[in-house]
């Protein structure tokens, strides 16, 4: 189902919906726009495409505790902290962070062994996206199997005609919104003007890669001198891994005493040196090119062969933020041209 | 700046071809507007692929330690140079392991201040006297270099290289006089309100630890915050976790710090570690006359005391 | 929750009060505070201290030998630079000034430590918990237990 | 007080179940490895655990974390589960520092575990080092219980330590020497006064009385360096990559594929593994 709304509707809509639900939204944090949860319609930062910090939070919490425990008489009981109240909105979602999320469902919200924590966030959430009109340069979404105004995963999607947000409904939860009165039915002419602005964003992105090649190349590469060069400039900080909305590892530790306290799970990274380090000294990965190497194979790899997707959707936040310009877009293009 | 990319490029070669370097550590061209990437010249072909310029923001120091035992070259502005000398001076280095080419530094310009004051996304920029061309899709602004300077570099002493084997060009006069004057306009605010600024300056870290990771004073082999035994620090992104983190690492680098700013830069949430660091290298400064990195052979300041110097622990 | 009461932690260098040693007996330490023997202040880690606030605690004190005095030469010496610096950045960071002490004192001065200590105790009281840095967060389970 | 819903448990991979230390043993004279007895607190957990040899559980010491541990106890053996700990890091320190009747969390059991239905109706060597022998134990014990005994042909122990007082599972090693129907070779590095078994590093033993290869497997677990030489001892035997299997351990957080630290290319050694064959094995990255 297709409807609009109008530009000058959207923070009445927003504001009645603040009733119902948590909303989450690109909003201005400090100095830059980043995904966070929003009180007041007039937060939300509209034309910002790549958030500084992806929405993953708001399904995999940077830090979550799983459960409290507590030393008794017969045993320790566990408290589980899994319960979701409050139904949530995350409004103004990119295609890209949408098919990060797709990614994410596959590990996490699995048949066996269901993360719960993050399966009943999924569940309680409305995903709302919104198409870019404008990509910037540093985007490659199409690249990597998506694009500008692809829909998967979304709820409701929301185009930017100007004046009115062109809105479709993908899903049951979308229905419920667009059943609300500030929408209207929509043209044909806005459908036109929809596809319009798809085509001229799809102008200023690349073609798509090669993914079979590049897996294939992966997999010749792993001994090669390929991944000293690569890993020559890379500092071992954590900024691409946990700015990318794909990336979901984590940590498992204990906050408290051996009375009472929580277990926590805390977002950990490939690319740090003490990720794979064992008590016993023994270090599976030992230095940077081992540690570069597993992040590019995880993403152009493994992914595809336990998923059957692509752990890069081409945000472009590894590629912004990177403190020394280390380019996984250059990366790929060398491992594509590797023989 | 075409000149220092051309003098850098010919001190290069000569290096890789009997200067018994086996590197050369500089900036390439990097893959986005204002930015550079640093770039290992292994061989004398790759020398032409260094450059210089308004963006070569990385303090390369950092990179020495991964090339300990092996004598390699460094293109190094005042403050790498400065770090160069505080890794000697805390035994990490070898004079005689690396060859300084020293480039007199006019200040780095801030891609953040730059992206903020232009009304879309910078696609490039280019050097008009002292004014700064940034040019994207559908504008063209003019704006003056001086305001688009690092903090770090706007209140800069040490511009020129504080040692160099070769130093390219002239060395350019001193901007600032007064480097602390936002740390002591935080010293003069209410304690409530410092609090509220570390808190929420601190509440906004991810952990990434990029600011660690690109500093080259951050070389323990076992970061606190990694330790095990003890547990100095929460482990998560809470406030204690957060505040804690900073804490030790700002702490840590007192009198070890040469106000770089390659902390700041490699922010992903662009969180003021300046003003930290500011403050402990204020203090080393008034209390015991220290400025890191300036003088060769001179010991880190909480490796020495004079025994008649203050505070007097005793009276109070 | 029953009335607050403030925590001391007092890092305590082993060597200092040493000829002193029945200050321990002579005066009893308020129960608020706990004190930790240390080797020498001068190798005392400065984690140590925000540790201790981090914990919970709402005063610091540190206690090393007089200048002149250490047992290991000049521990003491090194300590100062290091409690200087450290004292006027958690300062600057918004803790109250009065919550961390710094005292080098001689090996017989055990009735000043007892009266240093209760004037720590007395400023902490007059300022209520320690709030301007974040404490762990755990604290709040050890809450828990005591009433479980 | 708190107590957890069992539906909650049941569902929530994460959540331990709490196990009481029934009995623990020191079992190496360096005292740096110690069994522990884990019994289940609640009747409808230990109903609920059913394991193979090779599988591992996480265990929680409260306060400190998780940490995964093989376990070595067999599934034909009623009783509590047996896992034996290397006082390591923290968290092993700590669990070595308890005793009977504390509590500590259980989750279980994870992996794979050997693939018995593969080796069924063939011939088995079973080869380990130092203290990487825990599942093995399990596995022989497994292969060795009379309910099991003749659906697997020749059964071989090789297993060697430093020292004599580094042999894990004495008594149990003792006893197998008895059995008339398994091969027990036991070795250590150095000949020392009293040690009247093999003397020599593992790969020689192998290369000395490992089976033929035919209609056989090999299992072997031990320190990288040891399987780095027994490997090629192995191939010249003419055991193929297929007909070998190890139990690889990686740090490892959440046991169930999903905190993404222990993978081997694209296995997880959690889920997929912790046995793999070395078959599947090539061509990955050599991080374990």
């Amino acid at each position: 189902m297709t409807k609009k709304i109008d530009k000058t509707d959207i923070n009445a809509f927003l504001g009645s919906l603040l009733q119902d639900y948590a909303l989450y939204a690109p909003a201005r944090e400090a100095k830059y726009v980043t995904f966070r949860e929003i009180h007041a319609p007039e937060e939300i930062v509209w034309d910002c495409l790549v958030t500084r910090e992806p929405p993953k939070d708001v399904f995999l919490p940077q830090t979550e505790v799983l459960f409290s425990y507590i030393r008794g008489a017969d045993g320790v009981v566990v408290q589980s902290n899994e319960a979701v109240e409050r139904e949530r909105i995350v409004w103004g979602m990119r295609p890209c962070d949408a098919q990060a999320l797709l990614v994410q469902d596959a590990v996490f919200d699995t048949a066996e062994n269901r993360d719960v924590y993050y399966a009943n966030k999924r569940a309680k959430t409305t995903v709302v996206g919104i198409g870019c009109n404008q990509p910037l340069s540093t985007c490659f979404c199409t690249a990597v199997d998506g694009g500008p105004f692809k829909k998967d995963g979304f709820d409701l999607f929301l185009t930017d005609l100007g004046d009115a947000y062109l809105s479709e409904a993908l899903t049951g939860k979308g229905e419920k919104l667009l059943a609300s009165p500030f929408f209207h039915a929509s043209r044909k002419a806005d459908e036109k003007a929809a596809q319009a602005l798809e085509k001229a964003a799809l102008e200023h992105l690349p073609e798509a890669m090669d993914v079979k090649t590049i897996q294939k190349h992966l997999d010749e590469l792993v001994a090669s001198p390929f991944w000293d060069e690569v890993q020559a400039s890379c500092i071992g900080c954590g900024v691409c891994t946990l700015l990318c909305p794909v990336c979901h590892c984590f940590d498992i530790v204990d906050e408290g005493t051996a009375a009472c306290g929580q277990r926590v799970r805390n977002w950990d990274t490939c690319q740090y040196c003490v990720y794979t380090l064992e008590a016993s000294g023994h270090n599976p990965r030992p230095a940077g090119r081992e540690r570069v190497r597993q992040r590019l194979m995880h993403k152009f790899d493994y992914y595809l062969v336990n998923q059957g997707v692509l752990g890069c959707v081409g945000c472009g936040r590894c590629v912004q933020l990177c403190p020394v310009n280390l380019d996984i877009r250059q990366i790929v293009d060398e491992i594509g041209a590797a023989k | 700046m075409r000149e220092y990319t051309e003098a850098i490029r010919q001190e290069a070669r000569r290096l890789l071809t009997d200067g018994g370097v086996q590197a050369v550590i500089g900036f390439a061209e990097g893959t986005l507007p204002m930015r550079t990437a640093p770039f290992f010249a292994r061989k004398v072909e790759e020398a032409e692929r260094l450059i210089w310029g308004p963006y070569c923001e990385n303090n390369l120091a950092r990179y020495l330690r991964e090339w300990k035992g092996k004598k390699v070259a460094i293109v190094a502005k005042g403050c790498d140079t400065r770090s160069i000398v505080a890794l000697m001076a805390e035994h990490q280095l070898m004079r005689d392991q690396v060859a300084i080419i020293g480039v007199p530094c006019e200040g780095m310009l801030d891609r953040r201040i730059v992206a903020r004051r232009v009304p879309g996304e910078v696609l490039s920029t280019r050097q008009e006297g002292q004014d700064v061309i940034v040019e994207g899709l559908r504008f063209s602004v003019r704006l003056p270099r001086r305001e688009l300077l690092y903090r770090s570099c706007a209140t800069c002493l040490h511009p020129n290289p504080v040692l160099s084997d070769v130093l390219l060009g002239e060395p350019v006069a001193i901007w600032n006089e007064d480097p602390y004057a936002y740390v002591r306009e935080m010293e003069s605010k209410p304690a409530q309100e410092r609090a509220a600024y570390f808190a929420s300056e601190a509440g906004r870290c991810i952990r990434c630890y990029a600011c660690r990771q690109v500093c080259p004073m951050c070389y323990c082999e076992e970061c606190f915050v990694d330790h095990t035994t003890p547990r100095w620090i929460e482990s998560g992104v809470t406030p204690a976790g957060l505040q804690g983190w900073q804490i030790g690492r700002a702490y840590h680098l007192t009198g070890r710090c040469v106000d770089c700013g390659a902390c700041e830069r490699a922010c992903p949430e662009e969180i003021d570690l300046v003003y930290l660091n500011g403050k402990l290298n204020k203090d080393v400064r008034e209390l015991y006359g220290f400025e890191t990195g300036v003088q060769v052979d001179e010991l880190p300041p909480l490796a020495v005391f004079l025994p008649e110097e203050g505070p007097d622990f005793r009276i109070r | 929750m029953s009335e607050w009461q403030p925590k001391i932690v007092v890092f305590l260098c082993q060597w200092s009060l040493k000829s002193d040693r029945e200050w321990e007996q002579r005066f009893e330490l308020p129960s608020e505070v706990r004190v930790v023997e240390v080797p020498c202040s001068g190798r005392v880690n400065p984690l140590l201290v925000m540790s201790a606030l981090q914990h919970g605690a709402d005063g610091v004190l540190m206690v090393g030998c007089e200048p002149g005095h250490c047992h290991y030469k000049d521990g003491n010496y090194l300590g100062r630079r290091k409690y200087a610096t450290l004292e006027s950045f958690l300062q600057y960071l918004g803790l109250e000034k009065e919550r961390v002490q710094v005292a080098l004192m001689g090996e017989t001065e055990g009735s000043r430590f007892h009266v240093l200590v209760q004037g720590l105790l007395d400023r902490v009281r007059g300022l209520g918990p320690a709030g301007a840095l974040a404490v762990r967060q755990p604290l709040a389970c050890a809450a828990q237990t005591e009433q479980g | 007080m708190i107590r957890a819903k069992q539906a909650v448990k049941a569902s929530n991979p994460y959540l331990p179940v709490p196990m009481r230390i029934e009995n623990t043993h020191i079992e190496t004279d360096d005292n740096m490895l110690k069994t522990f007895e884990l019994a289940f607190v609640h009747e409808q957990d230990a109903a609920r655990f059913q394991f193979v040899p090779g599988q591992f559980c996480e265990v929680s010491v409260f306060g400190k974390g998780e940490a995964p541990f093989g376990i070595a106890s067999s599934p034909t053996q009623p009783g509590p589960l047996k896992f034996t700990v290397n006082k390591a890091g923290v968290l092993t320190s700590t669990l070595h520092s308890m005793g009977e009747g504390e509590f500590v969390g259980l989750r279980g059991p994870l992996g794979n575990g050997y693939p018995l239905k593969t080796y069924e109706g063939h011939n088995v060597v079973v080869i380990g080092g130092g203290f990487a022998f825990t599942t093995l134990r399990s596995l022989t014990e497994y292969m060795l219980d009379k309910r099991n005994r003749a659906r697997f042909g020749e059964v071989s122990v090789i297993y060697g330590a430093r020292t004599p007082g580094l042999l894990l599972y004495k008594e149990q090693l003792a006893a197998w020497e008895q059995r008339a129907d398994a091969h027990v070779h036991l070795t250590i590095d150095v000949a020392v006064p009293g040690w009247e078994k093999l003397v020599g590093f593992v790969p020689d033993i192998v290369a000395k009385v490992a089976p033929s290869s035919k209609d056989t497997y090999a299992v072997i677990c031990g320190p990288p360096v040891m399987i780095k030489f027994t490997l090629p001892k192995l191939t010249a035997l003419g055991f193929k990559p297929e007909q070998i299997y190890t139990s690889l351990e990686r740090r490892m957080k959440c046991g169930i594929g999903k905190c993404g630290r222990c993978n081997i290319g694209p296995y997880y050694v959690c889920k997929d593994g912790p046995v793999f064959s070395y078959a599947q094995l090539a061509g990955l990255p050599q991080e374990y």
